[in-house]
Order: C-alpha cells, then structure tokens, then sequence
C-alpha cells in the first residue's frame, strides 16, 4: 500500500536565496525516514516540494515510479503535518479532522449543506466518519475537545489536531513537519509509538522532518541528514550514529555534540593534541579532524595501557543528567573544552573513591573515534592500536 | 535519465503547476468578467464610440465628429471650473473622511459595553435616503432658520450663507459627502480591524507600544494598509462621482462655485440631450478618475511591498 | 373590446388628484382602462423618458408634458414621425367646441410651430405668497397688500427692520430651475423674450435693462438673501420668518396645509407694471402619444375629459392651479369667493402668456448660463449694465449655436 | 487584564459624542419631522422638540396614499437577489485574484479597478437600449441584471483575503478540497466580515436607488421603495414634510434591522489563528 | 536586578473549562524556573495571566512584593516569548527586534516616523540599539536574516527571531512559552546555554515553560510542575526526579518513563509481583504502587543476593540510544511491559558474552525506588535490604 517516493536532483531558490540544491532521495514503500537537519536548511522546503505547494526549479518528484510534478496537491494521494499547524479556525476540532474524510467518501450532493443529510447513505457514511474521528482523536488525547475550535486549544493541543487529521486519512505517503515538536515527553512517546504502529498497520510511507534526534533514531528506518540545502548521508540509524559520512554529520548527530579536535597527518601517523596518540591512516590530506564521541572519553586518574589516546585535562564542571553525567573538561595544553559522558552510578562510585581529585586524563580506546578530512568527508582508520609501544607525540593545536 | 531531461521534467512540473493554477483562475473569474464584460465595458465602449459622434438623444440618426467634442471640452470653461472643483471637492473631502472614519472606527473597535451602539450610529448614514437626507441638511444648514445658523445668531456670529455664499457652498456640500463617506470608510475599517491577531497586540503591549500613537503607527497602521487603501480609493472614486448632493442643493450655483463635472457631464448628456459631448465629457472623468486611482493603488501597494 | 390607456404624468405627488380623475372617467367610460406609469419625478426627468420611449418604440398613450418641454417631445418625436397633431380630433369635435373651452393665450400654450400638439392641462402664473402677521407687525395691512415693486420693497424693509432673523422677501431669480421668474420680470414690465425673428433676445433694451436694475435694487434694498435652491427661502417662510416670496399657485394647497394654523397665509398678485405687461405661464399640457387609431381615439376621451370644466375645476380646487377650460371658472365662483388664496391665480388669468421656449430644447442650458448673471447681479457683484450684457451675449450664443 | 482608568474613557466617549451629533443628527431630525405637523416643521421657536404632533397623519399618509409596502417587498425582494448575485460573483474572482496566480492578474485589477471609476450613469443608457432589444424592460430581471457583478465588492474581497494564511489553503487542497470546495468551505466563512460589510453597502445603496428603476421601469408594480419618498416630495408644489419624513423613516427602517442583523457577522470577527 | 514573582491562589476557567485552580509559587530575583507539565495543562494560561492578557477569575500575582494585578502588560517590566511566535508580519527582522528598544529608549519625538531622525541625539541611540540588535541576532544565528521578513523564514528561525526580541529588552522577569521547541539539537544547546549565562548576566528572574526534561533538568534552579491546572510539585530538578512528590511526577519525569507496579500493603512488608521483594513501608494504606526507575534496574542471567526486587522476565525488544540501551521485558508472571535502561557497551558485552540467552531477572538494587499511597502522593520506604534473608513472596497484579 505505501508508496514508494523518489526524488531526483531537485534544485528550489526563493530568489536569490537557494534553499534545495540537487537532492535526490529514494524512500522505499512502506518505509520511515526522518529528515534530520539544522533550523533554516530547507526541511520544509522539501515537504511543501514534494506536496506540491512549491514549485521546483529543477528536478523531479516521483511517486511509485511516476512524476508526479504535474499533479495537483488534491490528486498526490498525501497527506501533511504542517509545522505552523494550518488549522481551519472557523471549523471545530471534530470538523477539521473530518473533513478530508468527508470530501474522500461523500458525493458531492452528500456534502450539500443542509439537503446532503437527505441523500441516500449519507447518514451511514457520516457514521463511519465520526466514528473515524473519533477514534483518531483518542489516540491524540484530544477526544474530549472535539467540540473546540482551534483558538481555544494550546500549542501542544493544536499540533495533536493537526497530526489527527492527518492520520485519519491514512494516504500512501505522510509528510510530516516537526509534529511532535510541541508535546510533552509522555506524549510524545506515546505518538511516537502511534506514527510508528501507524507505519506498519498501513503500510504508509513516511517523511519525518524532526529537529529531535532521539525521535529520529528510534523512529526511523533511515535518516536523511541535511544541511544547508543538501543530504549529507543517508542512511540506518546507526550508522549516521556510528559512521558519520562527514564531520558535519558527526557534529550534528549525538549529544552533547561530538569532540573535535584538528589534527595533522605526518606520513600516516595522526597527530593530535593529545599526550598520545596511536591512530593511523591511509589518506594523504596533510589537516584532518579527529573526532570523540563523549561516551568515548574515559576519564581517569592516570593514563592506562589499553588507551589508543589520551588528553591531560582538569575537569571544570559535572552536569547531572537524569542517569548519566557530563563530565565538562579543558584540555591542559590546548585550553579546548572537551566533554565526557559517563553513568551517574560510575561517576558516583569514583567521587565517593577519591579518584577524581588529583590531575586527570580522557582517555579513549578505539571505537567512538574519527577521522575527517579537510572538505569534512570522512576518512577510515587504518588502525587503532594500544599507544604503550609508542613515544609521546607533541601535541598540536 | 540524461540530466537535460530531468531539467525538463521539473520545468514541466512546474509549468503544469502553473496551467494548474490558470485553469482554477479561469473558472473563478469567468462569471464575473463575463458580467463586467456585459455590463461595463461593452456599455462603456458604446459610450466610448459616441464619444466622436454629435448624437443627440432621440436622433434617429448621428454624424462622425472625430475629436471635436474632446476639443471642445478642453477649451470650455465650465469644464475647466467643474474639473477644478471637483478636485477642490475631492481634497476636502478625501482625507477629511479616511482620517475621521479611521479615527472612530479605533475608538469603537476599542469599546466593548458600547461598541454596538456606537457601531450602529456610525452606520446610521449610510441607509440614507439621499432625496431626503438632502432636504433635511439643506434645513439643518439653513442660513437663517437652521439649527447652525441658530447657533451662530445665538452667539451673534455673523450668519453663514452655507449654500448661498459663493466661498461656502462647495464646502458645506463637502461637509455633507463627508457624513455620507464616513459611515462607508468607518465600516471598512471597522472590518479590516476584526482581521488582525489579537497576539500582535499582546506583543506589542509587553514592548510598550500598546498606547495610542505608538501602537497605531507601529502595529495597526501598517497591518491596516490595505484596507486603508481600499478606503481611500473608494472614497476617491466616490467623492468624484458626487453629483446628486450638487443638484439638491446647490444646482451647480452659486455662480457654478459649486459645479462639478459629473454634474456637468449629466447636464450636457441628459439635459440637453448631447450625448455625444456628453460622452467625450464622460470619458476624460473616466480616464481622470483611473488614472488617480491606478497611481493611488501602485504607491500603495509598493509601499507594502518595500 | 376594451381599451387600456397608458398614462404617464410628471410628478408622483400629483397622484393626488390624477387618480380621482382617471376613477371618474373610466365609471364614465367603461370600456375604457386607464393604467398610470410609474411617474417621472419632474418635467425634465419626463422628457428623458419620453426620449427613451421613442429610441425603444414603447412610448405611453396620453402624456402630460410641461410646457417648456413640449418643444422637446415634438422633436423628438417627429425624428420618427411619432407626433399627433390634436387638429384632427379637434376639427372633428366641431368648430365651436374649442373656442368654447379654452382661450386663444392659454391653447397657444400646447402648440409647436403653430400646430396644437396638447391642450393645456394645468396652468399658473406666479402670485406672491405673504406671511399676513408679519405684514400687520410691521405695520402694514393684509387687505391693502401692495401691488407694485416700490411698495413691496417698502413693505420688506419694513418687515426686515422687524429682526429676529425676519427677512423681509425673496425673489431670488436664480434660484429656481427655470427662469420662470425672470421671464414674470421682463414680461411683466411688458418686454419680450426674443426678437420677432426668434434669432436674438427680445430684452437687449431699455425694458431689460429695467428689469436688471429692478431685481438688484430689491436684493440691495430688503437686504435679502440671495438663495441657490427655493427650498430655502421656503422653508424660512414656513418657519414664520419670511414676508414674502413669489412662486406658483399650485402650491396653494400644499401651502395651507404646511403653514396650518401659526400664522395667516395670504396670495397676492404679481406686481405687474406694463399696461401690455404679462405673465409666463407654466404647469402641463395634455398629448397623444398612442400609436394605433383606436388608442388615440380613447386617449383624445381622455384628453377632453381631464381638460373638461368639471376635472378642471376639481383640480383647481385641489391644488391652486388656474382652470384652463374657460368653462370652470364658472364652476368656481363660489369656491373662490370663499377662498381668496385660490382666487388670486385666477385673477391673473388675463396676463398669461406663454411660457417663452427656446428653440431646439435649448432653455436648459440658456437658463444654466443666465441663472449664474442673476446670481452675480442680487449679490451685487456686478452692475445692472454689465449683467445685461452678459446675459445677452451668452443667451445670443446659445440661441444662434 | 488592562483595568485603565476612568479618565481616558471618558474622554474617549466625549470625542465619540461629537461624531454621534454629526451622524444622527439628520436622523433625528427626520423622525422627529415625521412625528410632527408639516406646518411644525420649520416651527423655528421648537426647532427640536414637536409643538404639534401630528403622527398618525403623517404615518398613514405615508402608508396609505403611497403602495408603499408592495414598494418595500419590491426592495427586499430585488436588493436580495443583487447581493446574492454580487457575492456569489465576486468572491470566486476576489479569491482567485488574491490567492491564485494566473497570466493576467495585474491587468484584471487594473480593469477592475478602472470599472469602478466608471459611473453608472454612464453606462445606464447602452444598458437601457440593450435590455429594451431583448423585451426585458419593466422585469426584475431590468432591475437586477446590471448590478449581478460588483466591482467594488471583487476590489474589498480581494484585499480582505490577502490576509488569510495561504498555508491553510494548501491544507484544504490536500484534504482534497476542490478549489469550489475551498471557496465554500473556508473563504466564504472565513470572509464573513467583509462581505457582511459589503452586504450594507450594497443593499443600502440598492436600496435607496432610484436613478435606475425610473428607466427601466414604468410599470407601478415594479417600482423601488424609495419612489414612496417622492409621492410627497416636490419642488413645484411644495413638500409635504410630516408625511415625507415618515416615509423616509417607513423606507429607512428595514435598512437599521438589516445592518443589525449583519452587525452581528464583523463583531464576531474571524480568527485567522489556524496557524501559529 | 531580577524581580521576585509570587503568584498567590491564581484561578483562571474559560467558560466551562477550568484552566489553573489555586496556583500559587514563588519565584526568587534571579532564578531560573521551569514550568514542566503535559500538553494543555495550562503553562502558557498561567504566563497568559502574569503578563497581563488573561484576567484571573481569583488570586494575585505580586513582583517584588507588589500586586500588579492592576498594571497594563507594559507597565510590568516583564518580556515575553510566545508559543506562537506572535512576530510583527509587516516589519523585518531587524525591526521586529530593534521595536521594544526603540519604545523604551527614544523618546516620542524621537520615535516619529521621518523627523525623528532629525531629533538630538537619536542617530546615537540609534546607532546604539543597532548594535545591540547585531549582538542578540548574532547570539540567535539570525544575523544574516535581519532585512527578512517572517513569512520568509523557516519554523526554527521564526522562533530564533521571538527569542531575541525578548533577550534585547533585558527586564527583571522573562516569561518564555517553549522558546526552543523547534530548534536542532545543536542550536538549542547553544540557545540554552545562552539563555541561562543571561539569566546570570542580568540577573533576571526566568519563567519557562518546556515540555522538554532535558532542557528542564539542565537549565532550572526549580522546576514547577504542573498538571490539570495544578502545581504538583515544586523543586530543585535532583529532587523532581529522585524525590517525586508524586506518582505523576515520577511518571512524568524521566524518559523512558518509570516502571509502576501495583503493591499491597501487608503490615509493613510491601507485597508487589516480583519474585522477591524487601521494602517495608511505614505508612497504613492497603493499596500502593511502587515505581522503580528504568536505570535503577539491571538485567541479570540469574537471580542475585544483593537485589531487593526481582523479577522473572523475557527480553522482547532493544533499543539503541546513541550511548544507551533500553531493553524491554515483558514481566513472565503478569505479562507487564517493564523497562530498563544499560550502558550500550556493557550491554554489548553482555551480549558478546552470551549472558541474555537463557531466562532473565530484572533486579533492583535499593536506590530507584519509590513507594506511592492510593492518592498518588509518596510515601517513605522504611528499609530496603537484600532479599537474601526473606522467602519469596507470591506475586501480585
Ligand atoms: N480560549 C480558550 N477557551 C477555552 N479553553 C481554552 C482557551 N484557551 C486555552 N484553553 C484550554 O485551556 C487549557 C490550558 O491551555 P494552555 O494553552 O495554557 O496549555 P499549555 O499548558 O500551554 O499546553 P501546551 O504545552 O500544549 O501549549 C487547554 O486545555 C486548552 O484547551
Ligand atoms: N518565502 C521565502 N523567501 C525567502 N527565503 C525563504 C522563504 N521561505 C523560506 N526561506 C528560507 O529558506 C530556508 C529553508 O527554509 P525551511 O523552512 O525549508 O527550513 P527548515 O529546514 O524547515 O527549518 P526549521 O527547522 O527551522 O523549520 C531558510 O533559510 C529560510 O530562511
Ligand atoms: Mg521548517
Ligand atoms: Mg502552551
């Protein structure tokens, strides 16, 4: 039933401002993909393409395997959630949502005003409609406001408004912009689970524009990362987590955000501004960037064998977040503000230990690291061995 | 796919976008263009057509004048004084009228116990009978008996010969087209109000500009452009078109101070049976009138672009 | 078979006394339907629509036009060869019949170039009109009511000198929509309108140049205020503070009821001051405009019906107009008697003229042009001299173009 | 909460006042002068106040002597159908001039524009002679036709809809909303103010029309309710001013319960808050 | 500088709909709350009523010890932003920001349209409150966008624009409606560290509403929190969530949510459906629940001595959280979702060991758990000793 979405080299400038520069993206039916980006790189751009609301400049938009750039928005078999919500103010909540119901299901001589309710199954129909609506709207929680109309909602109640009337019709393709952005943390959760069961009930197709990261790796089959106007890697989850195609991407995806640190390349050996460094590569680019995760550092009282780098740092600040912390650090040498990421349990066990007093080291031991060259892109670690056989380098900053 | 023909799908797409919108153009604006077709412009183009004639009304027959009547209009002076007061008319009346219905259309937007009854009196011209508001003005601005001149003889003020006196005359009559248009602007306004977000005015009110002045120029003025535009332009048309007041009144005098040109334009076409200089009559405050308004209409809309 | 009769008459007020007629006589004639239009609401606005009528065939049976606008109609009308000459009908009715009933001035009225289109309907000469409590508060008596200028002006000064925001007269020429009164003036004072070839005004000379001196000299000596509408100077009569004003007899009726009981209306002759002097007369005339036999048949019924001694003294009576059928009069007797304000209009009867019409249904556009010297001349912003010289130079160019 | 203080208020209503006097005065004057004797009229000594009422005179005259209430049906009748007409014109072309893009937009505003200059006048004679050639002199239809488009309604329209979020149409036309269905369902609402707005316009003005009924009309029956004014109303004779104001007050009334009707409409005022 | 904010019994009903019933909170100069609560619980009603748009049916609300029930908006020295943005359409962005400043600081000579510019001394002030909008707008990443108009920016940047024009003004009392809900992750850390270094700068007194927990933990001296127009809870965020006041509370905060499990009360001995249980309670009520925190539970392979808690459970599901796992269990006994939460890289271990084969126990250690009476509201955990000692207890549900 989903439908497959194909886009190809699509190019869209609002004057002199280029917002899509030659997107291509191929959704598989059925399929969840979240497009994941920046505030301002042209998600939105991107949905109201693909809805028709917006002309291309250049490129295609294909639906199961036919353009559909000639087709009015009515007749692309789709349905969105609008990030400014786009509710019809004059219409209670119960009638926004029906609405597409009923201009799907009824004849036109149905949808007459006053006479329609004469014309024959037009009350049968209805029922079902309402029913519908119903339903839909309990999934939302917004079942008991049926009778409001959207100025007397708030935010979160309006967004849930929205997302219902675009579920209720259940098309082949969902385009859906921020539409979580406004809802609590249960909420949320709740129609997270909802869109993604709604995902597999239908069969649907869905494109995901999400600022939230949490809801793109749990929700998606793949993410869609962009900036400035162009997808930078498309991919699984874990790898745009795990693999980062570019430094950009590294930087984006995880939080707190990815240390970086500039380092060189000397005959493909990688220097960084670390105490040491056991890091090789094969690429030729002599200024590189090297990349740790927070969950990579290690933050320990004196520098171990295993670790392939270790930076001496003081730690500046301890930031509780729920079951983890982030341990806030300055390189000693460099004065960079790096960041671990540790359990709180660990953490506590350290302090109640008396480790975490004297002079400091991150450390790190081969996963969670990574390289990129100078245009960002990344580049592979020939290897990633234990530092121990190795002398100190100096570091450079 | 070559990269050549993907250019030229997405030009078609949006080229079919664009026949899209022309065809659902072309269904919403058809019943009415057809209508004004009918009901205007060929009418006006007939106008038009005896514009170069000599037809008098109820000649069975009619000769091709070329331009003489526009040449004749040029060079007549009753032409000359109508268009003059027409246009000392309109600069009377225009701005007084924008400015006084924007004015008590804030004030009563702005009540809320009262704002019905406030409403209903500020609309209360507009049902006038204008055969008979005119005869109840002519009394009210009665040089002797009236309830101004009263007033004035009361504060022995010298009397004011509100339509008898050469300098007074096209002004009273402004005073009266005045709270004939006001009513008309007052309601445009009073709907151009109920359109803008009551959340402008809440952020407004935290940055101070919630008072007066400030919140007038800053949030009210300009989201209330366009529909100051509309407002002005009609009262333009309006104010120009005025013509019945005069024949009430005034019949053009005293001494043809208070002559207008559609007045004018009336005499000649239907007093005196002169179609065709008539129409030519007709056609210079046609073109006069559109090419006010379409230079009004570009100011304002390139105001609201910049 | 039955006839309906298409009617169309100027003035939606005259309803008053159309309807009881047209009652009468279709009880008198019951093959005979009688179906008013809706009315024009003056004489101009009746023109147009008897212009309109002629451009689309659909014109009434019976038309009452105003006397200055008959000219018009049969213009317009014989573009298309819609006129009817009434001669045939009249010719049919016998030779006495029209003498018998109407006076050689008053037919003259409905003729065009020397042929009867209409015979006359409504008639009035100007009368003046007076407030009798001013006059006695000045000092003057009602019963001795001036009949000369020198004396209405005395009589307006002194009524002026009563204050209180009084006015002594209005004769404001320009006032008007015609130049009814400033025709009374230059007939009255025993001039004419235009020359014996009809080609240049009667009035370049002495008598006109009387007339313009006499019109400032009662604006510059009452004081008065010079009017743009008649409506004023009316309605400051109403209001008790007004002597006098002249305008025509049919609004006699209308006038005592308006005045009612607060002070004591009075009518006046028009001052006339020329032994051959006399007086324009205005009001309608009755013309065929049915285009079939028969109908025209049944119209001329009508015709002589409302122009009849017993329509026309009924509308005498009703209104204040003069009677045009010299038949009524005899008929009033009694009623005048009792009622002086009515009289007044028939004592003037021997004075009427006809109403002066230029040619090629120019007066409009004459009058729009002269109302403006007359304006100038009772403001006294310019001289008797110059005004007439204006006048003459503007009415000769319109009457040559 | 904005608990201002009394001051300010009261002046405001003091300003208020003044343009209350302005704008009902004549109407006061009008009632009153229907209630009293004509000859009360210009009673200058009472100029405000009837020293001799004279009502039911006034009120039957003007009812009775007149077919005055067949002229009203006339009016309600005629003046609703125009601004059926109007509307059902104007906002498909206000909103396709506002919201939809197509080759020739500009030139259609300017034209409209343009027409509005147009004084009916003008253009009454061509209309007369046309609608006389087809025989559809002294109908309804004469009456109604030339009015059944309103420029001055396609010019507010269409600047009153320039502000409505484009964003919920787009949602309408995914929802499956037909460019009819948009018109219907959500600018028609949605333009309730304005066109309630315009409604006064165009019954008050059709209403108190007399220019056009007295040309294409001869027929007593057809005519509009303004005519009732002018069986009282006269220059020559004199007017008839107790009958003539009641009348006029008889002719007005509708016009008052119509606008209170319509009042309703742009109070409410329509919240274009569907987006944020 | 900051301003003290005290709302006293503040009731507020639209119509039939009760919105805030008997809110009171204090607020102290200079700190920074948070007002936390689910989707329509009436947070921007309740900053709606400090502001000044929404009249109270009952209460007040004081600053610095005054009433200001009886001031107009901008007699209340407060800024504000909206959830919905509320941007002046017709002025740029600059304009939009530069407004407030021109308001307080030109004087009204100053500020006329044209000849203000002629006034002594305004191109300084000017040139001044330029500089300041450059700096905010540079501060928000929207100086760039300065000469654009609203309807020309995305969603996130729409919001970016609300948010300095409310920094700009700096007054004593900040009121901000989920100002970062619709920003990127990266943006938003930037924002938020931002907004509580200006917090600090100005000493300003900060109310802000977010439906984010994160941002909630992270950024508040308190957290208010707020459900069905109530305050349930009102404290520093390491109490909210280690000390819930409440059942909702606890459920509330803390994502994935708290694991809730009916238990009888049976003379002091909590009976719940685990395996094994040892929590006394001191308190009488019969019927109680007891939550225990997704980190607060282990997955073990076999039942442990140290455990007070344990329960025999399958593992359906895991779920990848960049450093984390979830790992959902159903619990074998009652068929109750149960959730945990492990550090990705022991859980790989784990897993590369071979310990998550066979049958499973989710144990809990002591800390993480939390007792809550029938009403909902917490009740103390009298001791919580290893089972070791205790027979197990029958289970129930
Ligand atoms: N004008 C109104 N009329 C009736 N009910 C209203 C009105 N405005 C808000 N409400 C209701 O009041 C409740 C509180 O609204 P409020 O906007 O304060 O919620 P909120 O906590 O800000 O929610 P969110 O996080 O979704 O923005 C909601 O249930 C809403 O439906
Ligand atoms: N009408 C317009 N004119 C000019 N620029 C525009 C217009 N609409 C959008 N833009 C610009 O295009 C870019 C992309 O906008 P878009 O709305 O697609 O961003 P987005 O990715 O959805 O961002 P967000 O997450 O903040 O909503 C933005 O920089 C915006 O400023
Ligand atoms: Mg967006
Ligand atoms: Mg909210």
């Amino acid at each position: 039933m989903g439908a497959t979405l194909s886009i190809c080299d699509l190019t869209k400038a609002f004057g002199q401002t280029h917002v899509l520069s030659q997107i291509s993206l191929d959704v598989q039916a059925g399929s969840f993909v979240s497009l994941l980006g920046p505030s301002g790189c042209g998600k939105s751009t991107l949905l109201r393409v693909i809805a028709g609301f917006e002309a291309q400049d250049q490129g295609t938009v294909s639906v199961n395997g036919h353009s559909i750039d000639h087709l009015p928005p009515r007749a692309r078999n789709l349905a969105m959630v609008f990030q400014s919500y786009a509710l019809y103010p004059h219409m209670t909540v119960g009638e926004n949502i029906s609405l597409p119901l009923e201009m799907e299901r009824l004849s036109p001589f149905q949808r007459l005003p006053l006479l329609g309710r004469y014309a024959p199954g037009q009350r049968m129909l209805m029922a079902d409609i309402t029913a519908e609506v119903r339903k839909v709207a309990s999934v939302a929680e917004i079942d008991h406001l049926l009778d409001r109309r959207p100025a007397q909602l708030s935010g979160g109640q309006r967004q849930r408004v929205a997302l219902a009337r675009a579920m209720v019709r259940a098309p082949g393709l969902f385009l859906m912009d921020e539409p979580l952005s406004n809802l609590d943390a249960k909420l949320r959760v709740t129609m997270r689970s909802e869109l993604v069961a709604m995902n597999k009930r239908l069969d649907a197709t869905v494109l995901y524009v999400t600022h939230d990261q949490t809801e793109a790796m749990t929700m998606s089959d793949r993410i869609a990362l962009m900036m400035g106007g162009q997808i930078l890697q498309y991919d699984t989850p874990e790898a745009i987590y795990s693999a980062p195609a570019h430094v950009d991407v590294a930087r984006f995806i995880g939080h707190p955000s990815i240390n970086c640190i500039p380092a060189l390349n000397d005959a493909g050996v990688v220097v960084a501004e670390a105490e040491r460094c056991n890091i090789r590569t094969v690429e030729r680019e002599q200024k590189l960037t090297l990349g740790i995760r927070p969950e990579a550092f290690a933050l320990r009282p004196a520098p171990t064998a295993k670790a392939v780098l270790g930076i001496p740092v003081s730690l500046d600040r301890v930031e509780l977040l729920g079951p983890e912390v982030l341990l806030w650090c300055t390189a000693k040498r460099t004065g960079r503000v790096l960041v671990a990421q540790a359990r709180a349990a660990d953490h506590r066990s350290m302090v109640a230990s008396g480790l975490l007093t004297g002079s400091l080291w991150l450390e790190a031991y081969g996963s969670g690291l990574h390289l990129f060259d100078p245009s960002g892109k990344a580049i592979p670690i020939a290897n990633a061995l234990s530092a121990e056989t190795k002398a100190p380098l100096v570091a450079v900053s | 796919m070559t990269a050549i023909s993907q250019d030229t799908m997405g030009r078609y797409g949006a080229m079919a976008a664009r026949a899209r919108s022309e065809q659902m153009a072309f269904w919403c604006i058809g019943p009415a263009v057809f209508l004004i077709v009918v009901t205007t412009v060929v009418p006006f183009a007939t106008v038009l057509a005896f514009s170069f004639t000599d037809y008098q009304l109820g000649d069975a027959g009619l000769n091709w004048v070329g331009l003489a009547n526009f040449s004749k209009a040029l060079g007549d002076p009753q032409v000359r004084q109508a268009v003059t007061n027409t246009f000392l008319f309109a600069g009377m009346v225009v701005p007084t009228t924008v400015v006084l219905a924007l004015f008590f259309a804030l004030l009563v937007n702005s009540r809320t116990v009262t704002r019905r009854f406030y409403e209903l009196v500020f609309f209360l011209p507009i049902t006038a009978t204008m055969p008979v508001m005119s005869l109840v003005w002519s009394f009210i601005l009665h040089d002797r008996i009236g309830p101004i001149a009263r007033l004035l003889q009361y504060f022995e003020l010298p009397a004011i010969g509100f339509f008898s006196d050469p300098d007074f005359a096209l002004g009273s009559i402004a005073l009266i087209a005045i709270w004939q248009h006001t009513c008309f602007c007052f309601i445009i306004f009073l709907a151009g109000l109920t359109t803008i977000p009551k959340e402008m005015y809440e952020a407004a009110a935290l940055d101070g500009a919630d008072r007066g002045w400030e919140k007038f120029r800053r949030i009210t003025w300009p989201q209330l452009a366009p529909t100051t535009l509309v407002a002005a332009l009609l009262t333009t048309i309006r104010t120009f078109q005025v013509f019945e007041l005069v024949v009430v009144l005034t019949s053009g005098g005293p001494a043809g101070r208070s002559q207008v040109i559609l007045y004018k334009t009336y005499l000649e076409a239907f007093s005196y049976l002169r179609i065709g200089y008539g129409s030519a009559l007709t056609l210079i405050f046609v073109a006069m009138v559109c090419a006010i308004s379409l230079v009004q209409f570009r100011i304002a809309r390139r105001q609201q672009a910049a | 078979e039955d006839v309906t009769l298409d009617v169309m008459y100027p003035w939606p007020e005259s309803k008053s006394f159309h309807e009881p007629l047209a009652q009468s006589f279709m009880a008198a004639n019951p093959d005979i339907k009688i179906k008013f239009r809706l009315s024009p609401p003056d004489y101009t606005e009746a023109t147009l629509a008897i212009a309109r009528g002629a451009l689309t065939g659909d014109l009434p049976d019976v038309y009452f036009s105003g006397y200055s606008e008959l000219n018009a109609m049969v213009e317009t009308l014989s573009k298309r060869k819609q006129t009817v000459p009434l001669t045939p009908f009249i010719e049919a009715e016998g030779s006495d019949w029209i003498s018998e009933n109407f006076g050689q001035a008053l037919l003259a009225l409905g003729q065009v170039d020397g042929t009867q289109y209409a015979i006359p309907f409504n008639a009035s000469t100007p009368i003046v009109y007076f407030n009798a409590d001013l006059v006695k508060q000045a000092g003057h008596d009602p019963d001795a009511f001036p009949k000369d200028w020198d004396g209405l002006i005395k009589l307006a000064q002194d009524i002026g000198a009563l204050g209180n925001g009084i006015s002594g007269m209005d004769f404001s020429v320009g006032a008007i929509e015609s130049d009814w009164d400033w025709q009374a003036t230059v007939l009255s004072l025993g001039g004419e309108m235009v020359s014996a070839d009809g080609r240049t005004v009667g009035f370049d000379n002495q008598i006109g140049l009387d007339a313009m001196k006499l019109l400032q000299r009662i604006a510059n000596d009452t004081k008065m205020n010079v009017a743009a509408k008649a409506s004023a100077y009316q309605q400051q009569f109403f209001a008790g503070k007004l002597g006098f004003f002249v305008t025509s007899p049919s609004s006699v009726a209308n006038f005592t009821k308006t005045v009612g009981g607060r002070f004591e209306m009075r009518t006046a002759t028009f001052p006339i001051a020329a032994k051959t002097g006399g007086l324009p007369t205005g009001g309608n005339a009755v013309a065929i405009t049915a285009k079939d036999q028969k109908h025209r048949d049944a119209a001329w019924k009508y015709v002589k019906f409302v122009t009849g001694p017993e329509s026309q003294a009924f509308v005498a009576r009703s209104t204040g107009y003069m009677p045009t059928n010299l038949k009524a009069g005899d008929t009033l007797k009694e009623f005048y008697a009792q009622n002086s304000t009515y009289a007044t209009a028939f004592k003037q009867v021997g004075f009427a003229r006809p109403w002066y019409s230029y040619p090629r249904g120019n007066s409009k556009e004459i009058w729009a042009a002269q109302r403006q010297v007359f304006d100038q001349l009772q403001r006294g912003s310019i001289t008797p001299e110059d005004g007439l010289k204006r006048l003459v130079d503007a009415t000769n160019s319109l009457l040559q173009n | 909460m904005n608990r201002g203080s009394l001051k300010p208020v009261i002046f405001e209503h003091a300003v208020l006042s003044i343009g209350v006097v302005y704008s009902i005065f004549p109407f006061f004057w009008m009632i009153i002068t229907s209630l009293r004797s004509s000859g009360d009229a210009f009673n200058s000594d009472s100029l405000l106040w009837p020293t001799k009422w004279d009502v039911v005179y006034n009120y039957t005259q003007a009812l009775l002597t007149t077919p005055l209430p067949r002229f009203l049906a006339n009016g309600v009748f005629v003046c609703g159908v125009i601004l059926l007409l109007q509307i059902a014109t104007a906002l498909p072309c206000a909103y396709a001039i506002a919201k939809l893009s197509f080759r020739g937009r500009t030139f259609l505003t300017a034209t409209v524009i343009c027409c509005l200059a147009i004084p009916f006048q003008a253009v009454a004679l061509p209309l007369f002679v046309g609608l006389a050639q087809l025989d559809l002199l002294n109908s309804y239809f004469a009456l109604i036709s030339p009015f059944a488009v309103s420029v001055f309604a396609i010019l507010m329209l269409a600047q009153y809809l320039r502000g409505y979020p484009d964003e919920i149409i787009e949602a309408a036309r995914l929802d499956g909303l037909s460019e009819k269905g948009i018109l219907w369902r959500l600018i028609l609402p949605a333009s309730k103010p304005a066109i309630a707005a315009f409604a006064i316009f165009s019954v008050a003005a059709h209403w108190n029309d007399l220019y056009w009924p007295l040309i294409v009309v001869t027929e007593p029956d057809l005519a509009p309710p303004t005519l009732g004014v002018l069986f009282f109303r006269s220059e020559e004779s004199g007017d008839q001013t107790g009958p003539l104001m009641a009348a006029a007050t008889i002719v007005t009334l509708p016009l008052v319960v119509f606008f209170l009707a319509a009042q309703r409409r742009f109070v409410q005022g329509i919240t274009m808050t569907g987006v944020k």
